[in-house]
């Protein structure tokens, strides 16, 4: 890839993720048999906030919210620079960290119990994420994304760590089952209630690079199988929209409970898999 | 470090229908007490009944009471004034006045149950039982002619007949629905993350339900056995099928089974209705004003519903007293809610079916 | 001649101590006491020289100087600032500083020295001073943790004299440099020396000194969870860990890294800001025995990484956690609500230091960065290593939790609306300084490492610009509303998670003495 | 130049609050949101988050102790915005009018800008109400 494609994809990203957010939410509609919004919608909402009143509650909510956006943006260059795995899963951990602060910032309840959740769910999804890097460096002997998208395809070993991060999945893009952290119904959205007008508009923009983030860990498992890897995103796509239409909402401590059992409990599987069975 | 965070679920809050505010006090999310104020919906209806309408709109004001279980205050009003006035209603009135009142109660539990779902954050699930509640909605509407408030009851009768386009829309949505309930029960029992979120959370046991005087539903989730439907014998219940409904653990899933067997029990009722209907007339000629006084005794969806009335043979009510039954499960809900955690309180606030403006009329 | 002045006062010091038992009538402090004098009787007695210096001066002990010296230098000049504010005659207060200054000596004597008794006085001496520091209130519950600091640091001592006569009833040498090179040393000496270092870093069952030293002024604490007494056991791990069988090495390692997770785990459930940074010390310093231990090229520069950066961030830490105490009269975390609007300079010192432990691009993130690439290459060629990955990533993904479950408390604004206060400079200066020392060796550990540099460019270009806007955009063309409260006015108590982990902790221990225990048969 | 106002037609956000009503618009409003009328399709979510909200939906006569929530409500919800009172009762008071603890509907409180009659409001009307403050939401 050369450096001004890969820059093009960093740069629009924020557009696709929204096509793709729009498919997400076409797709759910169709699965309640209801007409849904056009596809498009994302970038309707987008175009509205703009057009709204700026307000804010306190300067630096708004301050530690921008660079949230901002750090997660850089993190999905990097992705399509072919940056380091690790590097990345930091990074958004850094991101995440500039959301939870955001959060914390105000003196909204909500709010407060939004971060308390997300930092929960974070201590949940990071370390999986980082046992399935670890696999990923097991398998193709690298961390650099551009090298392992240029290994040849071995997925046969990665099948644990692809079942692992689809419990990931749901969990950062903030899906039922493990949607506490955002909880409309009992916290009205978590860290995302005192945004309003553009400022929520980067929010709103982030749920779309966060999906990017997750699913380019899902793409580089089928390495140099492009369609397979676009396959395999497609079907974590549907298979996620599935569950976040079947199931209820769980508390965050069964969370905590599910991800460590399932998610990380499949990475090391994967682990044991890849080192006695693949190698 | 035990320490106290306030959280507040209303006035305004998106898994609220109605204004009410609980302050919860909890420790992380667990919560250890609760503060409630359910008076918000206040609008004084029971003094209007007795200065600003006479006897015969009265009927339609107390429909106002509430939109979820307006026929069961219509009929619980009339079935008083009737009293009163020495009204005796034919068979047919009567079935036809069940009919409505158990299609209401489908509505109302399948809202019920919708609302549990997506307070539990089950978007899925509340769009299918919205999408099934349509079907009642639309036999309602054939019926009655409005979709909600349908004023149907009147003095001396109701004020539609049904026509025999009713009566085959009826019969074929109800036995789709039959079907449909089937399709939920077998989803609320086989789902993990919904036993996750209903099993044993917020669970009424048989002696608090004594206790704290629950009624309805929520009862009989718990094993009571409390239906004014069972001991009243006002309206014919006993003839078109009647079967009482009981849970065992009184936990929102047995508060979801019951609800949802009630449904089957009121499908079966109507269907039974609708096949057994005589011609007749719907309405009976009355004259003279309303001198006495009356209890009646009504099941909503929600429990037992209690009006009182008192005239004096004037076009004005002296006194009209409604006790509802959202009004005697408040302390029970607020047992249940200390030492659950908040996460959970919006599902267990649904599963109760509370209704304010009934409380606060 | 240095060698009978330090036998001599070696044996003045351990009369001390007895002396110390007697007045606190403290009949285990006799005991170890006597033995210890018995047994150093005995390795004085069968000591000879060999060719070796006593004192060398090599890479890792100049390393060690750098942050003894700069790190422990800061702390000490915060210290002057810090005694103005304390409650003490003015002599007791020049004496703790004379002590402060002290005390670096000695660390900077004990990194040096080679032979084992000369190192076996240093350490007594810094068992001493620690004690002496922590005594220095004089109030019944500092009397008590000095004892306990006393006893338990002795018990360390006891194990380096015991690993000491072993070696000479063995005829080995006691020089570390013949050691190091000496690969058929027996390992049972050498356990010794590792259970020493392990008392001295406050590993589990013993923290339980460290813990009670933060009733001393601040700047003891600030000393010792940084640049020195505790860094003792990561360098002592350092220094043997090249002659480590695998078993040794392994179950160092998995000791280490069971014990960063557990009290990472306990430092949750904690309420005040010092025990928490305590507990995240004895976390940390759990990593570095940990990484220590592996005993390669890459884990030594790792642990030299963690060790260097985790100093720098903690004094930082807790030169703040000290202003915290004096200025603001803030012990526990509860009380720090609304810092950032009462003192937003300080406020931000904090919440970018708990950054500079956790998150990139700080020096601390990139040890930790560096490991789990190492980890994953370790556990190609051997899979048992999978439980120290685990344990690692669970346990840095608590410790961020116990990060920003404080930094919340900074920034939320609710209860207790604090009077706003202004850090004088001359307080903060020492830790500034810090911070600029650490932001430059960031800078020159980027610029060695070439592929993590386009990387933390760009998060430190976030994180300046993200420190600036804070200062700078206060949005006040912009219309400012209330925060949403269901529609109500009044906004109710804010607070975050509570952790308790009391209630494990037995279990925890019973592992880790189980850990302690197999560590030991292994080695014989 | 792109004609951003063109959008907020597009994509209305939708905060309810009840002031006092009998639930039947309230159990209406829910069914818009169910498969058979799904206003999402419109754009339309319910958001439950006045800071996020472009339309008021608002059904109740207003008892005086919902007058401050709504005050505060309304005035949390960023310009521009459209309030659509729901139901007989929310316009005028409609059969609750002139009881005493009511203030005969919300427009002696907030300017309203549509109005939905109907005891209770039907979906359908509910739906026309919501497009025809769309169009209102475009010209301000």
């Amino acid at each position: 890839m050369s450096i001004v494609f890969s820059f093009m994809l960093g740069f629009f990203a924020p557009i696709y993720g929204g096509i793709f957010y729009g498919i997400d939410r076409v797709l759910k509609a169709k699965m309640q048999r209801r007409k849904g919004p056009p596809v498009l919608q994302p970038f309707y909402d987008m175009l509205k906030l703009f057009s709204k009143t700026k307000f804010i509650v306190n300067a630096p909510h708004t301050i530690w919210m921008i660079f949230y956006f901002l750090s997660l943006w850089a993190v999905v260059f990097m992705i399509f620079f072919g940056g380091n795995l690790l590097y990345i899963i930091f990074g958004h951990l850094l991101a995440t960290v500039f959301f939870i602060i955001s959060g914390y910032s105000v003196n909204s309840i909500f709010s407060q119990l939004g971060s308390n959740r997300k930092l929960l769910s974070v201590v949940a999804y990071e370390p999986i994420l980082i046992v399935n890097a670890i696999c990923i460096y097991l398998v193709f002997g690298t961390f650099e994304i551009s090298e392992i998208l240029a290994a040849p395809n071995n997925f046969n070993s990665l099948v644990f760590t692809f079942l692992s991060l689809l419990f990931v999945v749901p969990t950062v893009l903030k899906l039922s089952p493990f949607d506490a952290s955002k909880a409309h119904q009992e916290i009205v959205g978590g860290i995302e209630v005192e945004f309003g007008g553009v400022f929520y508009e980067l929010v709103y923009a982030a749920k779309f690079l966060e999906m990017i983030f997750v699913y380019s860990f899902i793409f580089i498992l089928a390495s140099n199988d492009y369609i397979f890897g676009t396959f395999l995103v497609v079907f974590s796509f549907f298979a996620v929209a599935l569950v976040d239409n079947s199931t209820a909402r769980i508390k965050i401590d069964s969370l905590l409970k599910a991800l460590y059992m399932y998610g990380f409990g499949l990475g090391i599987v994967s682990i044991f898999w890849i080192l006695l069975c693949c190698i | 470090m035990k320490k106290t965070i306030t959280i507040p679920l209303g006035s305004q809050h998106i898994s609220l229908l109605e204004p009410v505010r609980f302050n919860f006090s909890c420790e992380n999310e667990k919560i250890t007490d609760v503060d409630y104020n359910v008076g918000f919906v206040h609008r004084g209806i029971e003094k209007a009944c007795t200065e600003k309408f006479e006897y015969k709109q009265v009927g339609y004001v107390v429909a106002r009471v509430c939109g979820l279980c307006a026929i069961t205050h219509t009929m619980a009003y009339t079935l008083g004034i009737e009293h009163i006035l020495n009204i005796k209603t034919n068979k047919k009135i009567d079935y036809l006045r069940i009919l409505m009142l158990e299609l209401d109660r489908i509505h109302s539990h399948l809202l019920c149950l919708a609302h549990t779902a997506e307070n539990s954050g089950f978007e899925g699930m509340f769009m299918k039982i919205m999408g099934d509640r349509e079907l009642v909605m639309d036999i309602q509407e054939a019926i009655s002619g409005n979709r909600v408030q349908f004023d149907f009851v009147c003095i001396g009768g109701v004020n539609r007949d049904i026509s025999t386009e009713c009566e085959k829309l009826a019969f074929t949505n109800l036995a789709l629905l039959d079907k449909k309930v089937d399709d939920l029960i077998g989803k609320f029992t086989s789902n993990w993350s919904t036993a996750l979120k209903y099993k044993n959370i917020g669970a009424l046991s048989y002696d608090d339900a004594f206790n704290f005087n629950a009624l309805g539903p929520l009862a009989r989730a718990a094993g009571a056995a409390i239906d004014v439907r069972a001991e009243s014998s006002i309206l014919p219940y006993k003839e078109v099928g009647y079967k009482m409904i009981l849970g065992q653990n009184g936990d929102i899933y047995d508060r979801n089974l019951v609800r949802l067997k009630e449904i089957k029990n009121s499908i079966l009722m109507c269907q039974n209705i609708l096949s057994g209907l005589t011609e007749g007339e719907i309405l009976v000629k009355f004259k003279g004003k309303p001198n006495g006084e009356s209890f009646t005794r009504l099941e909503a969806p929600r429990g037992e519903i209690f009006y009182y009335l008192n005239a004096n043979g004037t076009n004005m009510l002296q006194r009209v007293r409604i006790k509802t039954p959202t009004f005697s499960q408040i302390p029970g809900m607020v047992e249940i809610f200390k030492g659950s955690d908040y996460a959970d309180a919006p599902a267990i606030l649904a599963s109760f079916d509370p209704c304010m403006s009934c409380t606060a009329k | 001649m240095v060698h009978f002045l330090i036998g001599f006062f070696d044996f003045v010091l351990l009369l001390y101590f007895m002396k110390v038992g007697f007045d606190f009538k403290n009949i285990k402090i006799q005991i170890l006491a006597l033995i210890q004098l018995i047994l150093f009787a005995f390795a004085e007695l069968n000591f000879t020289h060999s060719g070796s210096p006593d004192f060398i001066i090599d890479e890792l002990a100049i390393f060690m100087m750098i942050i003894i010296n700069i790190v422990g230098g800061a702390i000490a000049l915060y210290g002057i600032k810090y005694m103005l504010y304390e409650d003490a005659p003015k002599y007791k207060k020049d004496i703790f500083l004379v002590y402060l200054w002290i005390f670096l000596v000695i660390m900077n004597f004990a990194v040096i020295s080679n032979n084992l008794l000369y190192f076996f006085f240093f350490f007594e001496l810094t068992t001493l001073s620690s004690f002496l520091l922590i005594k220095f209130r004089n109030d019944d519950i500092s009397n008590k943790n000095a004892i306990n600091a006393l006893l338990l640091n002795m018990i360390g001592g006891l194990f380096l004299l015991i690993a000491v006569c072993l070696n000479l009833f063995t005829n080995h040498s006691i020089y570390i440099n013949e050691i190091i090179q000496n690969k058929d040393y027996i390992s049972a000496a050498m356990i010794f020396v590792v259970f020493a270092a392990f008392i001295k870093g406050a590993m589990k069952p013993f923290e339980s000194w460290l813990l009670g030293a933060m009733v001393a002024p601040t700047p003891v604490s600030a000393l010792l969870h940084s640049a020195t007494m505790v860094k003792i056991a990561p360098f002592l791990v350092l220094k043997f860990s090249p002659v480590f069988s695998y078993e040794i090495s392994f179950l160092i390692t998995l000791l280490g890294m069971f014990l960063f997770f557990i009290f990472a785990l306990e430092g949750l459930g904690k309420n005040s800001f010092k025990e928490i940074l305590a507990y995240s010390t004895i976390s940390l310093l759990s990593l570095m025995i940990a990484v220590a231990a592996i005993g390669t090229k890459e884990s030594y520069e790792i642990a030299l990484l963690l060790i260097f950066f985790h100093a720098i961030s903690k004094a930082i830490l807790f030169m703040c956690a000290g202003i915290l105490e004096k200025l603001h009269h803030i012990k526990s975390i509860d009380d720090m609500q609304g810092l950032m609007s009462a003192d937003k300079p300080l406020a931000l010192l904090i919440l970018v230091s708990f950054a500079t432990v956790a998150l990139p691009p700080f020096g601390l993130f990139f040890a930790k960065l560096f490991f789990v690439e190492y980890l994953a290459k370790l556990i190609q060629t051997d899979i048992l290593y999978i439980f120290i990955i685990l344990f690692f990533v669970v346990g840095s993904s608590i410790l961020v939790l116990l990060y920003f479950k404080i930094a919340s408390l900074l920034l939320s604004t609710n209860n207790h609306q604090q009077t706003p206060a202004k850090t004088p400079l001359s307080f903060v200066a020492s830790s500034y300084f810090l911070f600029v020392f650490m932001i430059l060796s960031i800078i020159y550990l980027v610029t060695t490492k070439s592929d993590i540099s386009i990387f933390s460019i760009i998060f430190g270009a976030l994180f300046v610009s993200l420190i600036v806007s804070l200062f700078v955009f206060k949005f006040n063309n912009l219309q400012k509303i209330s925060v949403y409260a269901c529609g109500e006015n009044t906004i109710g108590q804010i607070g975050q998670f509570y952790f308790d982990f009391e209630k494990y902790a037995k279990y925890f221990l019973y592992v880790a003495i189980f850990l302690w225990l197999v560590l030991f048969g292994v080695s014989l | 130049m792109l004609h951003i106002k063109r959008f907020l037609k597009k994509s209305p956000w939708v905060l309810h609050y009840n002031t006092g009503s009998c639930n039947g618009c309230d159990i209406e409003i829910l069914a818009c949101l169910s498969p058979r009328y799904d206003l999402e399709r419109l754009g339309v979510l319910n958001t439950g988050n006045p800071k996020q909200a472009d339309i008021f939906l608002v059904t109740g006569p207003l008892t005086h102790r919902c007058h401050d929530r709504l005050l505060q409500l309304y005035s949390q919800i960023p310009d521009p915005k459209v309030v659509v009172a729901v139901g007989s009762c929310t316009c005028t008071g409609g059969v609750f009018k002139d009881m005493y603890n009511v203030n005969n509907g919300i427009d002696s409180l907030i300017p309203v800008d549509v109005y939905v009659p109907g005891c209770a409001s039907s979906p359908e009307l509910i739906m026309d109400g919501i497009v025809k403050a769309l169009e209102i939401l475009e010209g301000k």
